[in-house]
């Protein structure tokens, strides 16, 4: 009876409303990641944080960061280009927004289940560097074309364990569809016991490629000002930037937890009351506090250093897991 | 903007309902986002008001911006030298408007103990414009924090056309001399 | 890399009388004179040759005054400039000052950059603050005014603009007050 | 030995581009930059992220230390002294009180000298403190240095209760100190110095712990123990070379003598041994202070100085061990009762005298671990 409910469901406008409205409320989504860091920080470096903005401890502190950029003056210094700079904003968020379409927040509510869902968003998610590549060549500025540069080497590094390891789950589940491959973790997650060694080096890589530390050299503060960034201001600044980074630490975290925490399947076959949205929140949420709590916690690399961790140590032990998931499936199947 | 018959500029008074400069100034007033600018002893005390014990981001001053361009808010903590004068103002040139500056510790008022210098800037308000000044020398962190509590009263007070017209006279709020380390 | 300096190998401190009179008798006709004084001893160099005379007190094995203090002057107006250098051994523990004459007009003397790499930015100093040349430095260019400052500010003919006008904070004593000193 | 060695002034090897032609970029670092805290300006020549040519350009802090105070008496000169250094305005005023006391034959009494090297060796752990967070900043990790200031203030309480300042004391004065030490200081400084080495354990596992700090500092920025002499470097920096050149022990001034303690050295004189030194000389002043707190004697806090503060004609070179190295004031007098000339001889000058050399050949990112660790104050640089 559940099934046809679901069935019912999954063809109605309401669930097309639903779908839209897991897009359009990516924007306060960020607002919330954004004060969620401001007071985790804060309190893991015993201070409190925001706390005026609002009256009840600073709720509303993003709210008015992103009034306030609307206002500011929007400057382009002379020698920029100025088509390319303008566009990087859009780039960099829509490359961060795209992976939504394939992320399932329950076993219906996925604005399309594509079969090579897995594919598609490991694709579209690494759009936004092209965007921080322009941003370092149309600032005109040393420190942004650094920055620049540096996003686009480290894109090399990362890339490839986060594919490798994403090919492992796949291979586990024995699809590339993500609601298959949450399906296939009902009750016993991946991280728990055929992937965890995939989900530490998907979890790293992933911090690579939403540029935190410890890898957030493109846009180290006390090298390089921001690097590609640092000419942008106002709303350029508020979506290429800061929207555009929560929206893709958002995006990694909830692939990460689709991947191996199961995403919107319980934990445990007592729990099933709770429903997937919940349960999908809940595993994203913490994967979002590990990159905060690691974020405030670690120096950063540098940029060979990332090189030569990705190249010599994240690759092959992502192609020894990869080895290690076929011989136990081989061996499991025969 | 129209000519005065006597050539002078004068600005259409756009009405803002108040609501809405309301949010507009409210939201400038918490979200202050601090250039990281130290230039001497003031910006120990800079760095100590970012601190747990006195934690400046409480009153949503965010001291992350490295880069001129995303900061509303410079603090001019320090001597200024004339050697630096011209990067201080250059500084001051790449930031985006609406923003404020506020001159922290006498050096930077006034020149403080280095008033007979040969090569000091007595008083920063020479080369850029000051929204509060904050004496001491160096002025605690508690001074610092009032500094900025008046300057948020400054804004939410603030009449947006006047001042998106550049017409609002710049005036400076100058603090009541409170308990200062120091001379 | 490099052998180690001497002063890491070993370390005793020699009382500064007996390292005068090693000074003394290693540099021999090169210093006019040799005294200690509070625990510092004091060389008069002739401005002939300091950099022969700071050769013999860096490489000789018994001074090895290795560790280059600082380097600076001061303005005796008509007699002219003292120029002095302070050498330090670190193996023996002692400071060793050379204090070398100039004369007020032109003063002039043999840079000390191709012996100690540190006086770089002493000499530079020197002379942006005193206007004294050092012949064979590298680079004397200003180090730390901006380009059209004007003056060498450390000579006593330098007076400071805004004390000729505003001769605040007044009197610092009694007798300054009764020769007539402004009062606070 | 003492010159510059080869192949520390020789451009590095660049073959690594495969013979590519790369070309050159000028990068000004400053004055106004995140890592060089303060308006320490570094003009860089880089190929990629590899620095050819480094150069500081310095004075921008330049506030004419040594001609202002020929303008004020012996009394006043030490407020001022104070601000060059914002660091360690105690251990500023030290050495020139120390000048005026040695010049005039002034008995300064035991009580006032106990109590000079606790307020020192407080004011020293303030500084170490500041840059044992800022050096974490530096590298991209932010909160040790919220920690660092966590005990940083509780030190600062105390040094604020006996002298009213936070930064700027002008507590020292020639013949001893302005006022005695108030009641409940002895038990604040003990509280705060034993909360300190209670917390630096932290710190060492926070940052020196981290396999990321350690990748980030071993080796970079190397310092040749025969540069270092030829620039006259001096405290930590030193030490992390292996140089066992602390003031405190091989020209016992105050009554350092009296107390125990061990002089840190490193091994290598590379990022990470200056960072350790550093931590380390935390844990030594707070043993002194101990020590001094436990056997401060009773007595008057200043000795008998003259009214009309005068000097006789003559010169007298005086230092000390500052936080960051050798102070040294050159004191010239006239017989007046202002100096004729102070030469003010700072130890972040001669530091970072030397960044030149050992910047070059680093990466971009280095340059950062390097200026971190070479701990300078710009007004020390500039005075």
């Amino acid at each position: 009876m559940v099934t046809t409910l679901h069935h019912i469901l999954a063809n109605s406008i309401v669930l097309l409303a639903l779908k839209l409205g897991i897009l359009l409320l990516l924007l306060p989504a960020t607002l919330v990641v954004g004060y969620v860091e401001l007071k985790v920080m804060a309190h893991m470096q015993h201070r409190l944080g925001p706390m005026y903005a609002g009256a009840y401890h600073g709720w509303a502190q993003t709210l008015a960061d992103g009034l306030k950029f609307i206002q500011k003056e929007d400057i382009m210094a002379a020698a920029t280009d100025r088509t390319v700079f303008s566009m990087v904003p859009y780039i960099t968020m829509l490359g961060a927004a795209l992976t939504f379409v394939v992320i399932p927040f329950s076993r219906h509510g996925v604005i399309a289940n594509l079969d090579i869902g897995l594919f598609y968003a490991l694709a579209v998610s690494s759009i936004s560097v092209i965007g921080v590549l322009a941003a370092g060549w149309a600032s005109a500025n040393k420190y942004s074309l650094m920055g620049g540069l540096r996003a686009a080497a480290q894109l090399i590094a990362y890339e490839l364990p986060l594919v490798l390891a994403a090919a492992a789950v796949a291979m586990q589940a024995g699809s590339l569809s993500l609601v298959s491959i949450a399906e296939a973790q009902r009750y016993v997650p991946f991280a728990l016991w055929a992937q965890p060694l995939g989900f530490l080096i998907f979890l790293a890589a992933a911090t690579a490629e939403v540029s935190r530390t410890p890898f957030d050299m493109p846009v180290a503060e006390a090298e390089i000002i921001t690097g590609a960034f640092t000419e942008y201001s106002a709303m350029k600044f508020a979506f290429g930037l800061f929207a555009a980074e929560y929206i893709a630490m958002i995006g990694m975290s909830a692939l990460a937890a689709t991947l191996f925490l199961g995403g919107y399947v319980p934990l445990l076959p007592q729990l099933r009351f709770v429903p997937g949205p919940v349960w999908f929140l809940i595993k994203t949420g913490l994967l979002i506090f590990l990159l905060i709590w690691i974020r405030w916690t670690f120096p950063r690399l540098r940029e060979d250093q990332l090189q030569k961790f990705a190249w010599k140590v994240l690759i092959p032990l992502s192609l020894v897991n990869i080895f290690v998931t076929g011989a136990l499936k081989l061996a499991h199947w025969t | 903007m129209t000519i005065d018959g006597d050539g002078r500029e004068r600005v259409h008074r756009v009405k803002l309902p108040k609501s809405v400069s309301f949010l507009l100034n409210w939201s400038r007033k918490y979200s202050l986002w601090m250039f990281q600018f130290g230039l001497a002893c003031c910006s120990i005390e800079f760095i100590a008001s970012a601190m747990p014990k006195h934690d400046i981001m409480r009153l949503g001053v965010i001291p992350f911006p490295a880069s001129p361009r995303q900061a509303d808010l410079m603090v001019v903590a320090g001597t200024v030298t004339d050697k630096m004068a011209p990067a201080v103002k250059r500084v001051y040139e790449q930031m985006p408007e609406p923003k404020y500056v506020i001159s922290m510790g006498s050096c930077s008022n006034c020149g403080g103990p280095y008033w007979d210098s040969y090569c000091v800037t007595k008083g920063v308000d020479q080369i850029i414009p000051v929204d509060v000044y904050v004496p001491g020398c160096p002025p605690r962190p508690e001074g610092l924090l009032y500094g900025i509590v008046r300057l948020q009263n400054k804004i939410q007070n603030e009449n947006i056309p006047e001042r998106w017209s550049g017409h609002a006279a710049k005036i400076p709020q100058i603090m009541g001399t409170g308990r200062s380390g120091g001379i | 890399m490099a052998t180690p300096p001497r002063s890491l190998r070993s370390w005793e401190r020699v009382d500064p009388e007996e390292f005068s009179r090693r000074v003394a008798g290693k540099l021999g006709d090169a210093a006019a004179s040799v005294d200690v004084r509070n625990g510092t001893i004091h060389v008069t160099l002739p401005a002939g040759d300091v950099v022969g005379a700071a050769r013999v007190l860096k490489e000789d094995p018994e001074l090895d005054c290795a560790y280059f203090n600082f380097l600076s002057a001061v303005d005796w107006e008509a007699e002219g400039f003292e120029v002095l250098v302070a050498l330090h051994s670190l193996t023996y523990g002692n400071t060793v000052i050379a204090h070398v004459r100039l004369p007020a007009e032109s003063p002039s003397m043999a840079s000390l950059t191709a012996l100690y790499g540190g006086a770089n930015w002493h000499e530079r100093e020197c002379a942006e603050m005193f206007g004294i040349d050092f012949d064979g430095h590298p680079n004397l260019v200003k180090l730390y005014l901006p380009e059209d400052f004007e003056g060498y500010p450390l000579r006593r003919s330098f007076k400071l603009a805004s004390r000729r006008y505003k001769a605040w904070p007044g009197a610092k004593d009694e007798e300054e007050a009764a020769a007539g000193g402004p009062l606070r | 030995m003492g010159t510059v060695p080869e192949d520390l002034t020789r451009v590095p090897d660049l073959s690594s581009t495969g013979g590519l032609h790369t070309e050159e970029m000028v990068l000004n670092v400053g004055p106004q930059h995140p890592a060089t805290h303060g308006v320490l300006r570094v003009l860089v020549s880089v190929d990629g992220e590899r620095i050819v040519r480094a150069e500081p350009v310095i004075g921008y802090m330049h506030r004419g230390h040594e001609k202002l105070v020929e303008q004020r008496d012996f009394r006043q000169i030490t407020n001022l002294l104070s601000r060059m250094d914002w660091l360690s305005g105690i251990n500023n005023e030290i050495p020139a009180s120390l000048a005026v006391e040695r010049m005039l034959e002034l008995e300064v009494p035991r009580r006032a000298q106990y109590l000079r090297v606790i307020l020192a060796e407080l004011n020293r752990i303030t500084n170490h403190l500041m840059f044992t967070g800022s050096f974490g900043l530096e590298l991209g990790a932010t909160t040790p240095v919220m920690y660092a200031f966590r005990e940083r203030e509780l030190i600062q309480e105390a040094l604020e209760l006996v002298t009213g300042g936070r930064m700027h004391f002008g507590f020292i004065r020639p013949g001893g100190l302005k006022e005695d030490v108030p009641r409940g200081f002895v038990e604040l400084a003990r509280r705060g110095v034993r909360q300190l080495v209670a917390k630096i354990p932290d710190y060492e596992n926070l940052l020196m712990g981290n396999e990321i700090f350690k990748q980030r500092t071993v080796g970079v920025g190397r310092l040749d123990p025969a540069l270092a002499l030829d620039h006259g470097v001096s405290g930590p920096i030193l030490r992390a070379c292996g140089i066992p050149y602390d003031i405190r022990k091989v020209d016992p001034y105050l009554v350092y003598d009296e107390f125990e303690f061990d002089t840190p050295l490193g091994a290598q004189g590379d990022s990470f041994d200056r960072f350790w030194v550093l931590v380390q000389e935390m844990k030594e002043s707070a043993r002194i202070v101990e020590q001094a707190l436990d056997g401060l004697p009773e007595g008057s806090h200043i000795g008998a100085v003259p009214k009309r503060l005068t000097l006789p004609k003559g010169q007298i070179y005086c230092h000390a061990e500052n936080p960051l190295g050798e102070l040294g004031y050159y004191l010239v007098s006239d017989g007046g009762n202002k100096p004729y000339r102070l030469k003010i001889r700072t130890p972040s000058f001669s530091n970072i005298s030397v960044a030149a050399h050992m910047l070059r050949g680093a990466f971009v990112p280095d340059m950062i671990a390097i200026l971190g660790s070479m701990f300078f104050v710009v007004g020390d640089i500039d005075r």
